[in-house]
C-alpha cells in the first residue's frame, strides 16, 4: 500500500484573495476624471478666451463673489450673438461659414435673426454639468478666487478646451493635499498658461492673492472647513 | 418687482426645481450621485447674484401686531424669516409664530387653483372661471347687498379701508375684522381709559409688575415688543421690578413671576378691588383663597412702587370690570405717561370687531337674511365655541366665498375658494405704532402663481376684487393693488422705494371710516354650568386660535409651558389628580353643560386646585371623511381638508365644550364655565420633550437673589451644587479655554505648545487657531418663549419628526408624535423648564420656574469626540466641537459620551425625498438652506453653532481683504431671541462683546466639574423673592 | 529514498526497536504515532523546537507596528479630540498587545508549518493509515546492504508487519 | 447516574483519579466512538432546520432594518444603544469560557479540559462570528462599516486610534484570527484520523487538504506540541485583553454608572461565568446525543461546575463592589443612578441579573446538583438568561438617567431588536450544528494522549506514566 496520493495544500489562494483586498483599497479615485459629455451647444471656450481675449468673469459672473461661479444667462449670450448670426463672415477668426451651434442659441433664445430682441418663447439652454462635488461638500468659489486660485488650477486648461472635461479627480485627497502643502500664485499662472508679460500684471479681474511670488499659501483643512 | 423678474419667474422656478433638486435634496447618504443638469437663468435679474442671498424687509402677519421681518430670499426663494432690526416694534427680535410664517408660505396643502364646489363635489377652476364666477355670485347678490357678511382676518393698515371701500362701491356693509386672540376686555379698557387699544407697555420704568392673567409673554397683546422690553426690565438685575402674576393658571408669563397668587377663577375682581384700595383685604383673601398676608404684602408693596405697571388679561365674565379697576391702580401709581404710554400706542389694535359682533352675523346668516358671505383669513368653523353652530348658519348663506389659501373647516363649508397669495407674495401694509408705517413687499414670486392669459401672475385678494369690479364695470378702478397702495402712503412711490430697503415709512395712515369700536360691546353671560371644577381654556402661545396648527414647526415645538406637542392636553394641579386618581399620562374626558371632549392628563402645579386648564387650537377636524394621509402614494389631487395634513385629527378643541358667552368687553368668556372630569381608562405617554421636570440639584439652572448680587461671593447664598467645581477659569472663559481648543498644542503649559503640529499650534501660519467661538446665555433675561428654538429649525434644515406618518412602515404605533414619546426630537436648541421648590406638590406652597436654553456646549474637552472611531467629530482649530455628517457611521456612541444629551440622531431617512419619514413635502423643501447638508438616515446631528454662518462670514471677510469685525454676524438663535438673552462671539477677541459677558459676576458652566471646558456660559437668573419670603430651592 | 518499515501494535516494543536501530546505526529513523509520546523523544534524543524562536521575534516585531500605526495615524492628520495630545500613547498599548498577538500567533503557526513540513505535497513513501489509529510505525532509511538487518531488528521485536518500500 | 464507572472506594471528584477514562481500552476504541459520531442523524437536521430559520428571520429583519433605518428598532434616546450591544457583549462573553477551557486550563494542565475543549473552542469561535456582526448590525450606516478599518484611501482620513470602539476592531479580529487558528490547529490530526478511516474519496480528499498532508512523524509532534504550546500561551492574555476591551467601550465613557475602574476584571469573570453557563447548555445534550459518558465524565463536569460556582461568586462580589464604589463616591450621580438601577424603573432587570447569577448558582455548594446533569442544564440556562440581563442592565439603565435630568428617559425594544436577537442564535448554532456533525467534538488525539497505550510488557493496570518504559527482564511476568 504505497500510493502517493497528491494532497495539495491551500496557499495561494490567500494570497491572491489578500492582493485583491489591497487593489480594492485603492479604487477610490474620482470615478468621473476625464467625463466630457456633448453639450446642447458645443460652445468653443478657445474661441471666446483666447481669440476674443474675454474674461472667464464676463460669463462666470459670480464666480469671485459667491459660492456659485454663475452661469450666463441665455440673454448674455444674446447680448453679443444678436450682433453675430449664424452667417459667420470671414474674419480673422476664419473664413466665411455657416455656424450651425449659433443657430441652435439662436432657437433657445427665440431669435429671429442677427439684431431682433428675445421672443417670448425662449428657453433656457440645459449644459450638461460636468463638475461636481457631493452636496455635503461647500465650495466656495469666491474665497479661491479672491486667494488667486487661477480658474486652470482645478478646471485645467479650460480655454483651451474645444470640449470641456473634467480636469482634477475632485476627490477628497486632491484637495486637501493643496490646502496642506499650499498653493503658489506663480504656479497657479503657469497653469493658466500666462506669459512672463502678463504674469507680471494679471488680467484675472480679481484681486491677486497679496502673496511675494513663488510663496506658497496654505489653506485650512480640518474637516469643518468644507464639510458642515 | 421688475418685469423681467416676473416674465422670468416662472422659469426661475424650473431653474431652482433644478438647484432644489441638487442642493436640498439629501446630501450624505448618496456619494456618487448624478451630476444632472445646469440651468441658468434665461435673463438673469438684476441686483441678485447666484448663491448669495437678498434680503427683502416686510411685514409679519401672524398675529395683529405687525412686526417688521427680513425675508432672506436665495435664489429667488425665501429661506429663512428673521426681525427687521430697524423696525420700532421688534427691533429684530421675531417669535416662533412670526418665523413659521414660511411654512405657511411653503405649506404643501395649499390650494394651487381656485376651487368650486358644485352639488358636494370639489373641482378646479381656472382664474378666468374663478373671476367671472365671483362676479356673477357679487351680482346676483345685488338685491340683498346690504345683507352681505365680508369677515377678515384682522389686520392694521389700507386694505381694510380697501376693502371697504370696495364693499360700498356693491353697496354692501362695512367688513367684520376678527382676531380671536385678542383681548377685548383689555382693549375696551384701555380705550376708555388711555384713549388708546393698547398703548405702549414699558415695564422698564416699572418699579412693580402686577399682571392679573395677562400673558404679556404669550399672545396678549404684541408679544415681542413686550418682551424686549421685560427682558431689559429684568436685566436691570438688582435693579429690576418684581413681577408678580395673579391667577387660577400660570402661563409662561405667570412662570417667569418672582410670585404666583393663585386665586380662584373670577375673584380677580375682588382682589384689584382690594389692591386699589376699594375692597376689604379680607373679603378678597376668603373670595380668591390667597392668603391674608400675602394679599397685604402686595398692596403695600404697589403703594410704595410708584410707578407700578398693573395689567389685566383676565377672561372671565368680570374681565371689563377688572380691567377697568386695573386701569384705576395704574392712573393712581402715576403710570399712565411712564409705565403705560398711549403715545406709542401699537395701532395695530385698532378696529378688531368684537366677538359679538361676529356671533350676531352668525345669528343673521341663521336668520337667512344673507345672500352672500366672504371669508378671508379667518377660520370661524374652527375658531368659535361648536355652542355657536356656525356650521348649520352659514350653510344658510346663499353663496359662500373663501379667499382661504389652505383647506381649513371654513373654506370647506364655502361654494368658491379663490386662494389667496402668502402674506409674503404681495404688497400690503401696517401701521404698527403710531406714527410709524411697515412696508409689505413681495419677497419672492408666488410658489403657485396664478396661471391665465388674462390677469396678472401674482393676484391677492384685493387684486381680485379689482379685476371683479373691472368685470362689473364699475369706473375708476385701480391698475392694480400696488398702484392704489402707493397712492395712500404718504410720500407716494418715491418715499416707498426709499424706504423699501428699511420696510418702514413715518406717517399716518387714514383711519377706517368705520370704527368697529364705536358699537358699545353687548355682554351674553354663558349658560347654566354644572361641574365641580372650573375650566380655564386659552389660546395656545403657539398655535393661538389654531391658525398656526398646520405648521409642522409650530406642531413640534413644546409648549413653553407644559413641554407637550403635537397633542392637546388638561392640566390639573396634583392635589386633585390625587384626589381623582389621576397619573400624568390618563385620557380624561371633560364634560361641560355643553359636550364632551376627551384628553390625556398633565399634571402641573401651576393651574389651580378647583380647576383645569385646557389649550385652545389644536382639533381640526375635516367635514368630509377625508383618508389619513399616506406620503407614500399621496396624490396630491386629495386636498387636505380639515387645515391640513399636519393639523387634521391632532387632539381635541377645547371650544367644542365651552358654552357661549361675551363679557362687557366684547371678548368671549374662557374661564368662567364649570367641568367635571372623568377617567376613561385609557392612558397614553404623553409626547413631551419633558425628561424629569426637576434638576436634582444638579445646577443645570442656577439662580441667584437679587439681594446677594451685591454681597461678595463668600456671602452669597449660593446653590448646593454636586461636585467640586473648579471656578479656575470663570471668570474669563478667553485664555485657558481658548487655549484648550488647541488640545495640548496650545495649552501655554504643555510641551508641544506650538510645536510645528500643523493647524492647531497657534502661531501656525494658516492663522487657524486664534478664534474661538463662544456664547453666553443669560438667564435673568430668558423667558422660555422657545424663538430660538424655531430659529434654529429654519436655520438649519432640522427635519420635524412628530407627525403620525413618521415612523416605521411595518407594525410601527401611527400617532401624532409618537416619536417625540420616543424621545427623537430633534431640536438641536431645546428650552429646559425644571421647577423649583414645592416638592410633594401642595397647592398654595408657591414654586419657582427656570428655563435654560441647552444646545451643544461645544466643549474644549469634549467627552463625544474621543470616542468616536472615524473622527466624525473633533474639536475645530478655532474652537467647534464639528461634526461632520458624511463620515459619520452612526455608532451614537457620541450621544452617550454627552453628558448635556445635546446630539441628536436621524433614526429614519427624514431628509430624504422618497422616504416615508421626509419631512419637507415639496414646496416645504424650498425653505431648506442652501448652504446647510440635509442630513440622511443614520447620522448624527448637532447644534455647529451655525458653522455655515461663520464661514460665511469668513468669505466675505476674504473677499473684502479684511479682517472679522466684532459682533459682526450672530447665529440665528441668538438672533431671534426677542430676550436678547442670547450672544455669541469670540472669546479670544475682546471686540466682541460676548467676552465682557463672559467677565460677568454670575457667570457659570453647566457640569462644570466634569471639566468640559464648554464654550456656552450661563449667566446665573435672578430672583426677586418677596420681602422675608425664601425663595424657592431645589 | 528507500527503507524498512515497521508497524508495531505495542509501544514498549516499537522504543526497543528504535533503541535497537540507533545502537546498530542503521539509518535515519522517523517514528509514526497516533499521539505524542515522551517516551519516542527520549529515544529520538531530540533537542527542543526552535519555533519559540519566531514567536519571540515577531511577537516583538508585531508589538512595534502595533504601536507604530495608530501614533502614524494620529500625526498623519493631526485632529484634536477631547483636547488630548495627538499622539496619547497610552491607550495605543492596547492596540500595541492586539497586534503582538496577532502577528506572534500567526508566526508561530508558519514557522511549525515550515518546521514540521506542511502543508505537504504527498505523503512520503513510509506512511501507513494504521499509524494515525493505534499503530507505532518506524520507518528506517536503509540501502539494500542494511535493510535485511533493519528488518531483523524490527521483527525481532515484535513488529505486526515489517516491509521494504522505495 | 453512573457513579458506578468509578473504581470502587475513591472520592469522586478529585480530577487527579489516576485513571481519567476507565471506561476507554485501547486507542482504536477512541476513534470508533468518536467519528462514530459523526453520521449525521434525524433530530440533527430537525435542529438545523430550526436554527437556520431562526438565522433567515434575523437576517430578513435586519434586511428591513437598513431599508427603513435605524429607527425600526426601539430606540428611546437617550438611549443610543439596546439590544445590540447587549447581545454582542453577551456573545464576545460566551466566546471566552472556550478559550478559557482550551487554552488557559492547557497551560494548567487541568485534566478535565480535555474532553470538554474541542466543543466549547468551536463555540468560541462561532460565538465571536456571532459578536462580531453586531458591531455592524447596530451602526446606522452599516454600508459604512469600512470607515473604521484602517487601509489607505483616497479620502486620506484614517479611523481614530484613541476611540474605544477601533480597540474594538482589533481586538475582535484578533480574537476571532487566532482563536479560529488554535481551533483549526488542534483539528489537524484528528482530520488526519478521519482522512485515514474515510472511504468515500471525495471526502477523503476534502480531509486530505484540511489535514495539509499530517501523517504523525515524531517531527511533525514535536513542532506541533511546542507551536500549540505558545498559541495557548498568546491566547491566555488575548482573551482577558478582549473582554477587557470591550469592557472599555464602557468604562472610557463618562456615563454613570459606566464609568468605573472594575470594568475590565468585573467583565472577564461575567465572560468566563457566562460562556461556562453556555458549555453546560451545549455539552451536557451533546453527551446525552452521542453517548460520550465515557468521555465527559461526572469528574469533567464536576470540576467544571466548580469553576462555575467560583466565577458566579466573582461577578457577586464585582455587583457589590459597584455599589459600594457609589456609594462611597460621594457622587451624586453615580449614587442616583445606582438607587435607580435596583430601586428605580431598571428594578426588574436588576433583580432578573442577580438571581440567575448570584443567587442559583449558590446550589452548585452541594455536591449531588453539581453531578445532576439535568439540574447543570437548568442552571445553564438561568445564567445565560442571567448574563444577558446583567448586560442589558449595565447599558440601558445607565444612559436612560444620566447627567441631565432634563433627557431621563426609557427603552422599549420592538419586534426588530428581538428578530434580530433571534436571528443571532439561530446563525450561532447553525454553525455549530454544521460542526458537530463534520469534524470530532473531541480531540482524539489528545484523549489518546492520557490513555494508557498497549504495552507487551506492563506491570500496572494504571502505571505512573511519567515513567518510562519497563524493560520485560525487569517483570518476570506477562499478561
Amino acid at each position: 500500500m504505497t500510493e502517493r496520493r497528491k494532497w495539495t495544500a491551500i496557499p495561494g489562494l490567500l494570497a491572491l484573495a489578500i492582493g485583491a483586498v489591497m487593489l480594492s483599497a485603492y479604487s477610490g479615485a474620482s470615478s468621473s476624471q476625464h467625463r466630457s459629455p456633448v453639450q446642447p451647444i458645443a460652445f468653443p471656450h478657445p474661441v471666446h478666451v483666447q481669440k476674443l481675449g474675454m474674461n472667464c468673469l464676463y460669463c462666470h459672473n459670480a464666480a469671485n463673489k459667491s459660492m456659485d461661479p454663475g452661469l450666463p444667462a441665455v440673454g448674455t449670450c444674446i447680448g453679443c450673438h444678436n450682433m453675430v448670426g449664424p452667417e459667420r463672415p470671414a474674419s480673422d477668426l476664419g473664413p466665411k461659414r455657416h455656424s450651425d451651434e449659433i443657430a441652435k442659441l439662436y432657437k433657445y433664445a427665440d431669435v429671429a435673426g442677427p439684431g431682433a430682441g428675445m421672443g417670448p418663447n425662449a428657453k433656457p439652454i440645459p449644459w450638461e454639468r460636468i463638475h461636481k462635488v457631493p452636496e455635503y461638500v461647500h465650495f466656495p468659489h469666491t474665497r479661491h478666487v479672491n486667494a488667486g486660485v487661477t480658474c486652470q488650477t482645478c478646471h485645467g486648461q479650460i480655454q483651451k478646451m474645444d470640449r470641456v472635461y473634467q480636469f482634477a479627480s475632485l476627490n477628497m485627497g486632491w484637495c486637501v493635499s493643496c490646502h496642506v502643502n499650499g498653493y503658489s500664485p506663480k504656479e497657479g499662472e503657469e497653469a493658466a498658461g500666462y506669459s512672463a508679460a502678463q504674469q507680471a500684471s494679471p488680467n484675472s479681474g480679481v484681486a491677486p492673492a497679496n502673496l511675494a511670488i513663488g510663496e506658497r499659501k496654505k489653506a485650512r483643512y480640518d474637516c469643518a472647513n468644507c464639510h458642515y | 418687482m421688475t418685469q423681467d423678474t416676473k416674465k422670468s419667474g416662472v422659469k426661475r422656478r424650473e431653474f431652482l426645481k433644478v438647484l432644489g433638486a441638487s442642493s436640498a435634496t439629501l446630501a450624505v447618504t448618496a456619494c456618487e450621485e448624478p451630476t444632472g443638469h445646469l440651468i441658468p437663468y434665461l435673463v438673469s435679474p438684476d441686483q441678485t447674484v447666484p448663491g448669495v442671498s437678498t434680503y427683502y424687509a416686510t411685514t409679519c402677519r401672524e398675529c395683529s401686531a405687525g412686526c417688521g421681518i427680513i425675508s432672506e430670499t436665495r435664489d429667488g426663494r425665501s429661506i429663512k424669516l428673521e426681525g427687521n432690526p430697524d423696525h420700532p416694534l421688534n427691533r429684530g427680535a421675531l417669535c416662533a409664530k412670526g418665523q413659521s410664517a414660511l411654512q405657511g408660505l411653503y405649506n404643501p396643502d395649499r390650494f394651487k387653483t381656485p376651487m368650486v364646489n358644485e352639488n358636494g363635489a370639489w373641482k378646479a377652476i381656472t382664474w378666468d372661471d374663478a373671476i367671472a364666477r365671483l362676479s356673477n355670485a357679487v351680482s346676483a347678490a345685488k338685491p340683498q347687498a346690504a345683507g352681505a357678511v365680508f369677515i377678515n382676518q384682522h389686520e392694521s393698515g389700507s386694505f381694510p379701508r380697501f376693502l371697504d371701500g370696495w364693499l360700498a362701491s356693491f353697496g354692501m356693509p362695512a367688513h367684520l375684522s376678527v382676531d380671536f386672540e385678542a383681548d377685548h376686555a383689555a382693549i375696551e379698557a384701555n380705550r376708555r381709559s388711555y384713549g388708546a387699544a393698547w398703548p405702549a407697555l414699558s415695564f422698564q420704568d416699572a418699579k412693580l409688575i402686577v399682571s392679573f392673567g395677562a400673558d404679556f409673554l404669550d399672545g396678549w397683546g404684541a408679544s415681542v415688543p413686550q418682551q424686549l422690553d421685560f427682558a431689559d426690565a429684568r436685566a436691570k438685575l438688582d435693579g429690576a421690578p418684581r413681577f408678580v402674576y395673579i391667577g387660577p393658571r400660570r402661563s409662561l408669563t405667570g412662570l417667569n413671576a418672582d410670585e404666583w397668587l393663585a386665586c380662584k377663577p373670577g375673584s380677580e375682581l375682588a382682589i384689584a378691588n382690594a389692591l386699589s384700595g376699594k375692597g376689604s383685604i379680607d373679603a378678597a383673601a376668603t373670595e380668591s383663597g390667597v392668603p391674608a398676608a400675602a394679599l397685604q404684602r402686595l398692596a403695600t408693596e404697589l403703594a410704595a412702587a410708584k410707578p407700578a405697571l398693573v395689567v389685566s388679561g383676565v377672561s372671565g365674565e368680570n374681565a371689563l370690570d377688572v380691567a377697568l379697576a386695573v386701569a384705576a391702580i395704574n392712573q393712581a401709581s402715576g403710570a399712565v405717561g411712564t409705565t403705560i404710554k398711549p403715545a406709542q400706542a401699537l395701532t395695530g389694535f385698532e378696529g378688531i370687531a368684537h366677538t359679538d359682533q361676529v356671533l350676531a352675523a352668525v345669528e343673521k346668516m341663521r336668520a337667512g337674511g344673507v345672500g352672500i358671505a366672504f371669508v378671508r383669513g379667518a377660520n370661524l368653523a374652527h375658531a368659535l365655541p361648536k355652542a355657536a353652530n356656525f356650521a348649520e348658519a352659514f350653510a344658510k348663506v346663499g353663496f359662500r366665498v373663501s379667499f382661504s389659501n389652505v383647506p381649513d373647516e371654513t373654506s370647506e363649508l364655502c361654494n368658491l375658494i379663490i386662494p389667496d397669495l402668502h402674506s409674503l407674495e404681495q404688497w400690503g401694509d401696517a401701521e404698527p405704532v403710531k406714527g410709524t408705517i411697515g412696508l409689505q413687499q413681495p419677497a419672492m414670486d408666488p410658489v403657485y402663481p396664478t396661471l391665465s392669459k388674462t390677469v396678472p401672475a401674482a393676484l391677492g385678494t384685493a387684486d381680485l376684487l379689482i379685476q371683479v369690479s373691472k368685470k362689473a364695470g364699475s369706473a375708476n378702478q385701480p391698475a392694480d393693488y400696488r398702484t392704489w397702495l402707493f397712492t395712500q402712503i404718504p410720500g407716494g412711490t418715491t418715499a416707498i422705494s426709499a424706504a423699501l430697503p428699511k420696510g418702514i415709512v413715518s406717517g399716518s395712515l387714514a383711519a377706517r371710516t368705520i370704527a368697529a369700536a364705536a358699537t358699545t360691546p353687548k355682554s351674553t353671560s354663558i349658560a347654566s354650568t354644572q361641574g365641580d371644577l372650573t375650566l380655564i381654556t386659552y389660546h395656545s402661545p403657539l398655535l393661538g386660535d389654531g391658525r398656526g396648527a398646520n405648521k409642522p414647526w409650530l406642531q413640534e415645538l413644546p409648549d413653553p409651558v407644559t413641554k407637550i406637542c403635537w397633542s392637546s392636553w388638561v392640566e390639573i394641579h396634583p392635589e386633585t389628580a390625587q384626589r381623582l386618581g389621576i397619573d400624568r399620562g390618563d385620557i380624561l374626558e371633560v364634560k361641560t353643560a355643553t359636550g364632551t371632549v376627551r384628553a390625556p392628563a398633565f399634571v402641573y402645579l401651576g393651574v389651580h386646585k378647583d380647576a383645569i386648564a385646557m389649550p385652545i387650537g389644536q382639533g381640526h377636524r375635516s367635514k368630509a371623511n377625508v383618508p389619513d394621509f399616506q406620503p407614500k402614494h399621496d396624490d396630491s389631487k386629495q386636498t387636505q381638508w380639515g387645515y391640513g395634513r399636519y393639523a387634521r385629527g391632532i387632539g381635541a378643541n377645547a371650544l367644542d365644550i365651552l358654552p357661549l358667552g361675551t363679557n362687557a368687553g366684547g371678548g368671549m368668556i374662557l374661564t368662567a364655565t364649570k367641568a367635571s372630569i372623568s377617567k376613561t381608562g385609557d392612558h397614553r405617554t404623553l409626547p413631551s420633550t419633558e425628561g424629569s421636570a426637576r434638576q436634582h440639584g444638579r445646577g443645570i439652572a442656577q439662580a441667584i437673589n437679587a439681594a446677594d448680587l451685591s454681597k461678595p461671593p463668600a456671602e452669597r447664598r449660593e446653590e448646593e451644587l454636586p461636585g467640586d467645581a473648579s471656578h479656575a477659569f470663570l471668570p474669563g472663559l478667553r485664555s485657558p479655554v481658548a487655549a484648550d481648543a488647541q488640545g495640548d498644542l496650545g495649552s501655554p503649559t504643555s510641551a508641544d505648545q506650538g510645536k510645528n503640529k500643523g493647524m492647531y499650534a497657534p502661531n501656525e501660519e494658516r492663522g487657524m487657531s486664534k478664534r474661538r467661538w463662544a456664547m453666553t446665555i443669560d438667564l435673568a433675561r430668558c423667558t422660555g418663549c422657545s424663538a430660538c428654538v424655531t430659529a434654529c429649525y429654519s436655520e438649519n434644515n432640522i427635519p420635524t419628526v412628530g407627525a403620525y406618518w413618521q415612523n416605521a412602515t411595518l407594525f410601527a404605533d401611527a400617532r401624532p408624535g409618537f416619536n417625540i414619546e420616543r424621545g427623537r426630537e430633534m431640536n438641536w436648541i431645546r428650552l429646559e423648564r425644571y421647577f423649583e421648590g414645592n416638592l410633594d406638590g401642595k397647592f398654595g406652597e408657591d414654586f419657582e420656574a427656570r428655563f435654560v436654553p441647552m444646545m451643544c456646549q461645544q466643549c474644549g474637552n469634549a467627552p463625544c469626540e474621543p470616542v468616536c472611531p472615524v473622527y466624525a467629530t473633533y474639536h475645530a482649530p478655532d474652537g467647534l466641537n464639528v461634526q461632520v455628517y458624511n463620515r459619520c457611521v452612526g455608532t451614537r456612541y457620541c450621544s452617550n459620551n454627552c453628558p448635556y444629551k445635546v446630539r441628536y440622531f436621524n433614526w429614519f431617512g427624514y431628509g430624504e425625498a422618497d422616504r416615508k419619514q421626509y419631512a419637507f413635502p415639496e414646496p416645504l423643501n424650498w425653505q431648506l438652506n442652501p448652504d446647510v447638508t440635509v442630513r440622511g438616515k443614520g447620522v448624527m446631528e448637532k447644534c455647529s453653532f451655525c458653522v455655515q454662518r461663520i464661514r460665511e462670514s469668513e468669505n466675505r471677510a476674504a473677499a473684502e481683504h479684511r479682517e472679522m469685525q466684532g459682533d459682526e454676524f450672530t447665529t440665528a438663535c441668538a438672533q431671534a431671541c426677542p430676550s436678547r438673552a442670547i450672544t455669541f462671539g469670540d472669546a479670544a477677541d475682546p471686540n466682541w462683546s460676548v467676552t465682557q459677558l463672559i467677565a460677568d459676576r454670575r457667570a457659570y458652566h453647566v457640569f462644570e466639574e466634569l471639566n468640559a471646558f464648554t464654550a456656552v456660559v450661563y449667566l446665573k437668573k435672578v430672583n426677586h423673592p418677596a420681602a422675608g419670603a425664601a425663595p424657592a430651592r431645589a | 529514498m528507500q527503507g524498512v518499515l515497521g508497524a508495531f501494535r505495542e509501544l514498549d516494543s516499537a522504543v526497543h526497536a528504535i533503541e535497537d536501530l540507533k545502537k546498530e546505526r542503521v539509518g535515519d529513523i522517523t517514528v509514526y504515532t497516533p499521539t505524542p509520546r515522551h517516551e519516542f523523544e527520549h529515544a529520538m534524543e531530540h533537542g527542543p523546537s526552535k519555533v519559540r524562536v519566531f514567536t519571540l521575534i515577531f511577537g516583538l516585531a508585531g508589538v512595534t507596528f502595533g504601536y507604530w500605526i495608530p501614533v502614524w495615524i494620529s500625526d498623519y492628520w493631526p485632529l484634536v479630540v477631547g483636547g488630548k495630545p495627538i499622539a496619547s500613547w497610552v491607550p495605543f498599548t492596547i492596540l500595541g498587545f492586539e497586534v503582538m498577538v496577532l502577528i506572534g500567533g500567526l508566526a508561530t503557526v508558519f514557522a511549525m508549518f515550515g518546521f514540521a513540513g506542511i502543508p505537504r505535497l504527498t505523503t512520503t513513501v513510509g506512511y501507513d493509515p494504521r499509524f494515525s489509529s493505534g499503530h507505532f510505525g518506524v520507518w528506517v532509511e536503509a540501502e539494500a546492504d542494511t535493510a535485511d538487518k533493519a528488518m531483523n531488528i524490527l521483527k525481532k521485536h515484535g513488529a505486526e508487519e515489517v516491509r521494504r518500500e522505495r | 447516574m453512573a457513579t458506578s464507572a468509578l473504581p470502587s472506594g475513591q472520592r469522586p471528584n478529585i480530577p487527579s483519579a489516576a485513571v481519567r477514562f476507565p471506561a476507554i481500552k485501547s486507542y482504536e476504541q477512541v476513534d470508533s466512538d468518536i467519528a462514530g459520531t459523526l453520521g449525521p442523524s434525524l433530530g440533527w437536521f430537525a435542529a438545523l432546520g430550526i436554527a437556520i430559520l431562526c438565522m433567515l428571520i434575523g437576517a430578513t429583519t435586519w434586511t428591513y432594518q437598513i431599508h427603513e433605518g435605524l429607527g425600526a428598532a426601539g430606540y428611546q434616546p437617550p438611549v443610543m444603544w439596546g439590544v445590540y450591544i447587549v447581545t454582542f457583549v453577551f456573545w464576545v462573553g460566551i466566546g471566552h469560557a472556550g478559550t478559557l477551557i482550551s487554552a488557559i486550563l492547557y497551560l494548567f494542565r487541568a485534566g478535565f479540559r480535555t474532553s470538554i475543549y474541542r466543543a466549547s473552542e468551536a463555540m468560541t469561535v462561532f460565538a465571536v462570528m456571532t459578536a462580531g456582526l453586531f458591531p455592524i448590525l447596530h451602526l446606522g450606516r452599516p454600508w459604512k462599516f469600512f470607515y473604521l478599518i484602517p487601509y489607505p484611501n483616497w479620502r486620506l482620513i484614517w479611523p481614530n486610534p484613541k476611540s474605544p470602539l477601533v480597540w474594538d476592531v482589533f481586538a475582535i479580529l484578533t480574537y476571532l484570527t487566532i482563536s479560529s487558528t488554535f481551533l483549526y490547529i488542534g483539528l489537524i490530526p484528528d482530520i488526519a484520523i478521519l482522512r485515514d478511516r474515510e472511504k468515500n474519496p471525495i471526502r477523503k480528499a476534502i480531509l486530505a487538504q484540511l489535514s495539509l498532508g499530517w501523517r504523525n512523524s515524531d517531527r511533525e509532534w514535536r513542532h506541533f506540541t511546542r507551536a500549540y504550546l505558545f498559541l495557548a500561551a498568546f491566547a491566555t492574555p488575548l482573551v482577558l485583553s478582549v473582554h477587557s476591551v470591550v469592557s472599555f467601550d464602557f468604562a472610557m465613557a463618562l456615563t454613570p454608572g459606566w464609568h468605573a475602574t472594575i470594568f475590565p476584571p468585573y467583565f472577564v469573570a461575567g465572560a468566563i461565568f457566562s460562556g461556562i453557563g453556555m458549555v453546560f447548555t451545549i455539552a451536557i445534550p451533546l453527551r446525552k446525543a452521542f453517548k460520550l459518558e465515557h468521555y465527559i465524565t461526572l469528574n469533567d463536569i464536576d470540576a467544571a461546575a466548580k469553576l462555575c460556582l467560583f466565577t458566579s461568586t466573582v461577578v457577586g462580589l464585582a455587583y457589590l463592589t459597584e455599589f459600594q464604589i457609589a456609594w462611597m463616591s460621594g457622587n451624586p450621580f453615580e449614587q442616583d443612578y445606582f438607587w435607580n438601577r435596583v430601586f428605580g424603573q431598571w428594578a426588574w432587570a436588576a433583580w432578573i441579573m442577580l438571581i440567575c447569577n448570584c443567587v442559583l448558582p449558590l446550589s452548585l455548594w452541594s455536591q449531588k446538583l453539581r453531578r445532576n446533569t439535568t439540574w447543570l442544564f437548568i442552571l445553564s440556562l438561568f445564567i445565560n438568561l442571567g448574563m444577558w440581563f446583567e448586560r442589558f442592565v449595565i447599558v440601558v439603565p445607565s444612559l436612560s438617567h444620566e447627567f441631565e435630568p432634563w433627557q431621563w428617559g426609557t427603552y422599549r425594544p420592538t419586534w426588530v431588536d428581538y428578530g434580530i436577537l433571534l436571528g443571532s442564535f439561530g446563525w450561532f448554532f447553525m454553525w455549530f450544528l454544521l460542526f458537530i456533525k463534520q469534524l470530532p467534538v473531541m480531540a482524539m488525539a489528545e484523549i489518546k494522549e492520557v490513555l494508557i497505550p498497549r504495552m507487551k510488557h506492563s506491570h500496572d493496570p494504571t502505571p505512573d506514566l511519567t515513567e518510562g518504559i519497563v524493560h520485560p527482564d525487569e517483570t518476570g511476568a506477562t499478561h
